[in-house]
């Protein structure tokens, strides 16, 4: 190997080793939190049934969602409210049904997660800023299971600090520090 | 020795390797467990209320429990409670501790003797004892418990047999009061006090700052006489043996020879009736009074106490010079043979200055019996030592860490074949006891206590028992069902309230005035003073005639007080308050023993040095500190240290003062000694350094504390003198708070440094402890400290927070903008920004912020005390007071909820809350009508190093002096 | 002024390269037992760091008021002793000194070595080293940036361009000598030389364009010097601590730099001229220059003192007042004494032409100056902490074993370095001693 | 300089006879050639003059270039999120000049290290014009002629140590490639 090129062969490895590492922080960006590790939920619970054909509102089942900072799973008391009657024969109904008999809870896998050292407050968002809950979590009435998906404009960054400051910035929500660390 | 797990080792990973693709290691899914059962109105994220009272001590102050996510996170006292009025003392604030203590009591279990301990469930427990508990006489042995509950075990040890009995043992109880009233004015009532209409108190060792009767409504009640009314604010005279809290409040500090304050006192009632005008005895009695008085000359009185007569005359005059007095006569002084004497003086002394009717009165329905007197306790222990006791229930009490003599308790309860010890945590007591059963805490039980005067305080459960723990009502039915009795608690409850009910003639029907009682947290109607006619003639005379003064030993005498932190040693393993450092000498994690500087060089002792303290042939060990404020004859302890067995954090390296009491009792009243004489100290070499927080207590010209004549107050306040604004050079722009810019004003005249807010901050917002070996390093986390300073010769105290500078010099330095400032005046702390570099705490001049040095750990049971919206901070990240902005956004999204600012007092931080005196005010100074902005411009106000010109948010209201008229 | 020559009389050019390469040939036994030594410093250090990262920053001494120990102490002397290597070669550069030929390739060396370790101090002393980089103004998801304002971001930036200057003024200053050792060795350590040698030849356009580029750097790197230092002296000028908020610290840093730094070329000179038998190339002449510039900026630094003193007196300002009546009479007193007598006192012996010239005193000297800055840093920083404005805060500080180890791993670190630097590469700057001697020879100064 | 394929490598061990040989070949115009020497000489400076160097221009370039990145960087950084820390403005001046300063030395410094790669055409390696001795304590002259020229220039330098000469095998062999 000619010793003259050899500076020439070092700095164009350097540039392409760089390069690399910069491209792949960018994709993992990218394809990591776009759709997340996807969720493997006890029971199949299709939201496109129960929104789109059945016409369930949001608040329906996550019921808290105007009145404290957690939209709350609904219990089992409230499935079988009328599961208890209506199309028992499907299977994913009868797995339900078994869990509950065996279980009294159904184990939900949580898809949604913010970091503890985060003040979220789902009522200030829903009610004082008015937003639409597709707006942060994506078209859910599309979805069988609910999976981290943003419906939100810019996606880079999915539920992270750069995507809630962006959205605060567009819409005029204060910036304090204070509004979200705890 | 370090655990390199998996996060570490990606973490040096990470650290090591240029790459900067992020940690992409699958994020942790966790399960979701929905409510089981949705009650309506619980929504997780929403903090509930319940109205409960503190049991932490016989006071009674009514509180609100924090509940969140269905478990107690916070203590508060009861705003509209007519002893708390919304504050508490340190021990009511650290009363989580027990009940979330690693050390709980967790299943049933059975320690026969120096047999293993073996775990037992609930059935077999209760099966053993029922039979056991059948043969021979049951003793139930308790502390001071909720009068509804008292009569529920006596009703029940009714059922087992008629010679069983239940023993009230609580030492730090004193019936001296009740006793010396029935001497004094023939009815055996306890004294209501009214501080605020005194001029001056004369407070002969009652420390009610501190743990005497109920300390933080006689606080209130002190701090409402300490504020400028009709040009004068209350004096208080304290005279005692060794220095205290109320003591280094007061005006004016004398110490006297022990066992020597009747005598005093009484010189200073025949003084009166010689010289002063205003006494309201009649010409008639007054001779006979002079007669009976007579024996007691200031010269005789100066002579026993030490005190010269100049000051006794100097007293006499104060006496004489303010028209409303009030003398107070308590246990750091009266705990002794003739301490009964000592309140029946001071009962004579308030009767001749007229206090009675005016600062001081009697209270009736005080149940008399609340308390068993010590005395009997020996008793007791007779009757155990002839075998006539078969089985004994300990429930709530210690008697093997307060009771003198530990060998002859132990011989007793050899002689007892059954011993069932009912606790939360293990004491020194359960740890005697055969079969040891878990009982809830007070938190978790129901109860309603009777105050007199007809007022009711309920004690109300938080939350579902922390562990596999049962009510005392539900053990003692199971053990043997009595038929009288409903099998829950609540139910005995109810039917008890509806008789109380009937009884005061409530309005409304039961059932509205109960949930009345749940909402309020009890009943009272606090009516005016009854300004009763009480004659102490006859029963004083006779008094008078036969008392012979006490003889007084010039040796050592050493003083064993209750202390303000642990009571009488119940606190002793809760974290919080060893780290609250000692309110006088800011010591923690030990308890010295205090003598006088001639003391010192007569044994040639040095501060830390452990010595040797022995009386009635028992001794113990413990570290010195040396101070001036003590009497030269007196050595003084507070109780606390020398636990056999009480939990992770006791101290047992340091002695037990208690073991060092006499046997024998007071001779009226049988109430316990707490004054050991002829105390002999040896050396013995050994060394242990004091843990002292504070650096140094001369302030010199640092104007940190400082003070205002109230000739001064009264002149400016005519001319209607303002706080001048000092001239601050304005080379930047100002920072505009447009909707909020919180403001806090702490009114150093009320302040008495009783810590209550700094364990509230430690409890609010998961403040990390360190322990002795932290502390030792100077790496104590509490954002809240309360500094002691001299001023003008006199101590006075500060509490020091974070000032939330406008120019704040720890945000100009951090170089990663994790401290930075909020348009509402406040100094924000983002602590997952922060990294470390700690320049802003170096560059703080108040040196508030604190630094983790190491992971904080919260144990099992300790981490459900923590707020959730609380970030529990890693280690290397700054931490400090943020004004508790938690709260503050919590009570701003409520107010944006309904559409309106947060109106004042709506949004207050955790220590102005729970400030028994109302030292510290907080609220927003765009709001026109907020107290702080009424406060803000007032000329006693003052920042602390305001030539540095950090424009802090913390405005201090100048201590002002008293100055006597004429 | 006469033509001081300051090497030994009967140098000649063909001398040069067989004396400067000498070191260079097969290391001796003692040169891999220093080594193994050098090595096992920096594993102990590295150890304790291991021990502060994942055990918690609470190992170390640091406690509430004295938040920083002796990391930054020892991040000071560093900065200060890799400032010595810049001003020979730079400032002296400039001013046409004579002496300084021989002695700058051992300063620059020095430098760059110092810079590196100092470098290291300010991520050791964090709290979470492992969010270092948010130090760096890189863009982020996070929108968020750095405070420009904080000094210690100035210092980021200070301590970076400082070590990349440094070093390219290093590695430019090398090139001929590179091509020098290129041609003298073969395979592939003349591979390596020729790497570093960048393909020199010595044809008078490329001494041409050299002689500018060395000028400008050394009129870039002059400034550098005066302002890397003051910006580590505003870490502790632009706070508002007693003891450090002073306008003095600038100047006084800078000198107590310069005279750290030469108090260092002393001790690195004196046995690297008796292991590597330089005698003729570094002469005794050599040594009493720097000593007159240690004595120059000494008596600066005794100025600065006085005046701290002279402020705090005078001014009236009691936290000034009690803050250096603490530092002279309280609890770290004696270090201040003996900071005083080293820095002060026995560097004025240099004004005696017997001391000035006898080596061996010299030696002794420096390394005494060396310790009495390491003190001076040590009592600035823990002295203000320990008692500054509320009496209540007022704390002691005492370094653990962990402190003590980085500190020797840094000094282990620096001085592998160092001698691998000199078994690599020609300790003596070749190609400017030839100049000198050719020039003197040739007779004459032309300019 | 069409035809030049005869390159000559003169090496002096003697100082005065390599001066008296550089004044009669500095005269020859058209010779393009390397003067190379351990060391530089201002003789040589004086007998073939030269444009002062072309790196002053890199670094002040460099060092206006770091100027203004010093400036608009931190206050851009500042005007995208305006975060207010202590009593200071948003914009403070002061605190960037300091860190234009440190750019300004920084860029400074690269461009002039760059500048010196640039003119001195390095890191080529141009070996085969050059000779081992040179680096050791000899100076002398590395040039190519046309054939014909070869004696003449031989006896000019008769009085040289050691005289290399070698046919360049392409017409591409310039010597003097750094003439800039």
């Amino acid at each position: 190997m000619k010793t003259k090129n050899l500076p020439l062969i070092l700095a164009v490895a350097m540039i392409m080793w760089v390069g690399i590492v910069i491209i792949l922080a960018i994709v993992s960006q990218k394809i990591i939190h776009r759709f997340g590790p996807l969720p493997e939920q006890p029971v199949e619970f299709s939201h496109t049934v129960h929104v789109n054909q059945l016409g369930l509102e949001c608040l329906y089942c996550h019921s808290s969602a105007e009145k404290s900072i957690h939209a709350t799973i609904p219990s089992s008391s409230l499935c079988l409210d009328c599961h208890e009657g209506v199309d028992m024969d499907i299977p994913e109904v009868k797995k339900m049904l078994a869990i509950i008999e065996e279980k009294g809870e159904i184990d939900w896998e949580r898809v949604y997660e913010v970091k503890d050292h985060v003040y979220f407050s789902h009522r200030v968002h829903t009610v004082i800023a008015k937003i639409e809950c597709q707006e942060c979590h994506g078209p859910v009435e599309h979805m069988t299971v609910a999976i981290r998906a943003s419906g939100g404009s810019s996606d880079r960054g999915f539920m992270e600090m750069g995507w809630c400051v962006t959205c605060h910035e567009r819409r005029g929500a204060p910036r304090e520090c204070i509004t979200c660390h705890k | 020795m370090n655990n390199l797990d998996r996060r570490n080792f990606l973490k040096s990973l990470g650290m090591l390797s240029l790459a900067m693709v992020p940690d992409i290691s699958r994020r942790p899914i966790r399960k979701l467990f929905p409510l089981l059962i949705p009650a309506e109105e619980i929504i997780p994220g929403t903090p509930y209320w319940y109205a409960s009272t503190c049991c932490e001590c016989p006071a009674r102050c009514g509180t609100m429990l924090k509940v969140r996510e269905g478990r107690v996170i916070k203590i508060e006292g009861n705003p509209n409670h007519p002893l708390s009025r919304g504050g508490l003392c340190p021990r009511g604030q650290a009363a989580l501790q027990e009940l979330y203590n690693v050390d709980r009591i967790r299943f049933p279990f059975k320690k026969i003797d120096n047999a293993p301990k073996t775990k037992l469930t609930w059935d077999s427990a209760i099966n053993e004892i029922k039979e056991l508990i059948e043969v021979g006489k049951t003793l139930f042995i308790s502390g001071y418990i909720t009068s509804i509950q008292k009569s529920y075990i006596q009703t029940w040890l009714g059922g087992i047999s008629e010679a069983a009995q239940l023993f009230i043992y609580e030492p730090a109880l004193r019936n001296s009061y009740y006793e010396a009233n029935r001497i004094a004015f023939g009815r055996p009532d306890a004294n209501e006090y009214h501080l605020e209409n005194a001029d001056l108190i004369m407070d002969f060792g009652a420390e009610f700052m501190e743990t005497w009767e109920s300390p933080v409504e006689l606080s209130h009640q002190y701090s409402n006489a300490r504020r400028v009314r009709n040009e004068n604010i209350v004096k208080l005279i304290y005279v005692g043996i060794s220095e205290s809290l109320t003591g280094t409040n007061a005006d004016e500090e004398y110490k006297i020879h022990p066992k020597t304050e009747a005598v005093v006192m009484l010189s200073l009632a025949n003084w009166l009736l010689d010289n002063s005008q205003k006494s309201n005895i009649n010409d008639r009695e007054k001779s006979t009074w002079r007669r009976n008085l007579q024996a007691f000359t200031l010269q005789k009185a100066s002579e026993m106490s030490g005190l010269s007569i100049e000051q006794l005359t100097h007293l006499g005059k104060q006496l004489d010079q303010y028209p409303n007095t009030l003398i107070l006569c308590g246990d750091a002084v009266a705990a002794h043979e003739q301490g009964t004497d000592s309140i029946v003086a001071a009962n004579i002394l308030n009767y001749i200055c007229g206090s009675y009717g005016n600062t001081i009165a009697l209270k009736s329905g005080q149940p008399l019996d609340a308390v068993d007197a010590p005395v009997d306790f020996e008793a007791v222990i007779e009757e155990i030592l002839n075998d006539q006791i078969s089985n004994i229930i300990f429930y709530n009490t210690n008697p093997f860490y307060t009771y003198p003599d530990k060998e002859r308790l132990r011989k007793a309860l050899k002689k007892v074949p059954l011993k069932i010890a009912l606790a939360t945590t293990l004491n020194d007591t359960a740890a005697m006891a055969d079969y040891v059963l878990p009982v809830h805490h007070t938190i978790e039980t129901w109860g309603v206590e009777d105050l007199g005067n007809e007022d009711y305080s309920l004690v109300q459960p938080g939350m579902q028992p922390v562990f596999d723990s049962k009510p005392v009502e539900v053990v003692l039915q199971s053990i043997r069902k009595h038929t009288r009795l409903p099998n829950d608690f609540e139910q005995y409850i109810e039917n008890e309230w509806q008789s109380i009910f009937n009884e005061i003639g409530g309005n409304g029907s039961f059932e509205k005035n109960w949930k009345e009682m749940l909402l309020k947290g009890g009943v009272w109607n606090r009516t005016t003073l009854q300004s009763a006619q009480v004659d102490a003639s006859q029963g004083a005379f006779s008094f008078l005639q036969n008392y012979e003064l006490p003889k007084v030993s010039e040796r050592l005498t050493l003083n064993a007080h209750l202390s303000h932190r642990y009571y009488d040693g119940v606190g002793a393993n809760k974290s919080w308050l060893w780290e609250l450092p000692h309110q006088l000498y800011h010591y923690v994690w030990d308890v010295p023993v205090r003598v006088h500087p001639n003391v010192a060089r007569e044994y040639g002792l040095a501060e830390g040095e452990i010595v040797s303290l022995s009386c009635n042939n028992r001794s113990i060990e413990a570290p010195v500190l040396i101070t001036d404020q003590i009497h030269p004859k007196v050595i003084a302890m507070e109780l606390g240290s020398g636990h056999a067995n009480y939990g992770q954090h006791a101290v047992k390296e340091t002695g037990n003062p208690a073991d060092l009491l006499p046997l024998n009792f007071d001779r009226i009243s049988g109430d316990k000694i707490f004054l050991a004489e002829n105390v002999e100290i040896k050396k013995t070499g050994k060394r242990r350094d004091l843990v002292r927080l504070q650096g140094s207590y001369d302030q010199g010209e640092r104007k940190i504390v400082q003070q205002i004549s109230l000739k001064e107050v009264v002149r400016l306040h005519k001319q209607g003198a303002v706080r001048e604004e000092p001239h601050a050079p304005k080379i930047y722009p100002e920072h505009e708070h447009e909707v909020y810019d919180w403001m806090m004003v702490i009114d150093l005249s009320l302040c008495t440094g009783c810590g209550a807010c700094a364990v509230a901050c430690y409890a609010e917002n998961a403040v990390p402890v360190v322990g002795k070996q932290g502390c030792k390093h100077g790496r104590e986390m509490a954002w809240l400290r309360l500094e002691k300073f001299e001023v003008d010769g006199r101590y006075r105290f500060i509490p020091m927070l974070c000032q939330q500078c406008e120019i704040a010099p720890c945000e100009t330095v951090c170089p990663v903008y994790a401290t930075v400032h909020s348009n509402e005046g406040l100094n924000i702390q983002v602590y997952n920004r922060c990294v470390g570099t700690r320049y802003c705490s170096n560059n703080c001049p108040y040196k508030v912020r604190r630094f983790n040095y190491y992971p904080t750990r919260w144990e099992e049971p300790t981490n459900l005390q923590l707020n959730p919206d609380i970030y529990h901070r890693p280690k290397g990240v700054m931490e400090k007071c943020t004004f508790c902005v938690h709260r503050l956004r919590r009570a701003k999204e409520e107010a944006k909820m309904q559409g309106r600012l947060v109106k004042d007092g709506e949004a207050i931080p955790a220590c102005v809350q729970s400030c028994p005196t109302g030292a510290m005010s907080f609220g927003n100074l765009n709001n026109p009508d907020s107290r702080v902005t009424k406060m803000v411009n007032n000329f006693r106000g003052y920042h602390v190093f305001e030539v540095l010109n950090t424009q802090p948010s913390v405005l201090y209201l100048k201590n002002i002096k008293h100055e006597d008229k004429g | 002024m006469s033509k001081e020559n300051y090497f030994a009389p009967d140098l000649i050019v063909d001398q040069v390269n067989a004396q400067v390469l000498e070191p260079l040939k097969k290391p001796s036994k003692l040169f891999y037992v220093m080594i193994a030594l050098f090595i096992s410093f920096i594993l102990f250090g590295a150890y304790c760091l291991y021990t502060q990262i994942f055990e918690g920053l609470g190992v170390a001494g640091m406690n509430n008021p004295i938040a920083w120990g002796i990391y930054l102490t020892n991040f000071v002397f560093w900065v200060g002793i890799a400032h010595s290597g810049t001003l020979i070669s730079a400032i002296l550069f400039l001013f046409r000194s004579r002496w300084r030929t021989s002695v700058n390739r051992i300063a620059e060396a020095m430098t760059v070595f110092a810079v590196t370790m100092a470098g290291l101090f300010p991520l050791i002393h964090l709290g979470r080293i492992w969010f270092a980089y948010w130090l760096l103004p890189y863009p982020n998801a996070r929108h968020l940036w750095v405070n420009f304002r904080s000094p210690l971001n100035w210092d980021v930036f200070a301590v970076v361009t400082y070590m990349t200057v440094s070093t390219l003024f290093f590695i430019v200053g090398m090139m001929p000598d590179m091509a020098v050792l290129r041609d003298r060795f073969k395979g592939i350590r003349s591979k390596i030389y020729g790497v570093f040698a960048m393909g020199w030849r010595g044809t008078h356009r490329q001494w041409h364009h050299y002689e500018t580029a060395y000028l400008l750097f050394a009129a870039l790197a002059t400034p550098l010097v005066i302002s890397v230092h003051s910006i580590v002296s505003w870490d502790f000028a632009m706070s508002s601590l007693p003891g450090w908020h002073s306008t003095i610290f600038a100047p006084y840093f800078v000198s107590g730099a310069i005279f750290s730094g030469c108090a260092m070329v002393i001790t690195i000179l004196y046995p690297l001229r008796k292991f590597f038998h330089l005698e003729d190339l570094i002469t005794e002449k050599h040594f009493t220059r720097i000593s007159q510039m240690m004595l120059l900026t000494s008596l600066i630094v005794t100025y600065s003192y006085l005046t701290e003193f002279f402020i705090a007196w005078y001014g009236h300002n009691i936290f000034e007042q009690e803050s250096f009546y603490n530092r002279a009479f309280g609890y770290y007193g004696i270090y201040f004494f003996m900071m005083f007598v080293f820095n002060s006192i026995l560097p004025l012996g240099i004004f005696f032409k017997k001391i000035r010239t006898n080596i061996k005193v010299l030696f002794v000297i420096s390394i005494l100056v060396n310790v009495g800055m390491w003190l001076e840093r040590f009592v600035i920083i823990i002295t203000s902490l320990s008692r500054d404005y509320d009496p209540y805060a007022w704390g002691i500080y005492k370094p653990t074993y962990i402190e003590w180890g980085i500190f020797l791993g840094s000094v282990g670190g620096f001085l592998l370095l160092f001698f691998s630097f000199a078994k690599f590469a020609p300790v003596v700057a070749i190609s400017e001693v030839k100049g000198q001697i050719h020039h003197d020879k040739t007779g004459g100064d032309h300019e | 300089m069409n035809n030049a394929n005869v390159r000559i490598k003169a090496i002096y061990n003697n100082y005065e006879a390599f001066i008296n040989a550089l004044k009669v070949l500095s005269s020859k115009k058209e010779l393009d050639m390397d003067v190379i020497s351990p060391m530089p000489l201002h003789d040589v400076e004086k007998l073939i003059p030269q444009k002062p160097s072309g790196v002053r221009w890199f670094t002040f370039f460099g060092g206006i270039l770091g100027l203004i990145i010093g400036f608009a960087f931190p206050i851009y950084t500042v005007l995208d999120w305006p975060l207010i820390t202590g009593g200071k403005p948003v914009v403070t001046i002061q605190a960037f000049i300091i860190i234009a300063f440190e750019l300004l030395i920084l860029f400074g410094a690269a461009f002039t290290l760059l500048g010196l790669l640039f003119h001195a055409r390095l890191p080529r390696q141009n070996l085969s014009n050059y000779d081992v001795r040179f680096s050791g304590n000899s100076f002398g002259f590395v040039f190519s002629v046309p054939e014909r020229k070869i004696n003449e220039m031989k006896n000019i330098l008769q009085d040289a140590d050691d005289i290399i000469t070698d046919k360049l095998s392409t017409e591409s062999g310039r010597i003097g490639n750094e003439s800039r």
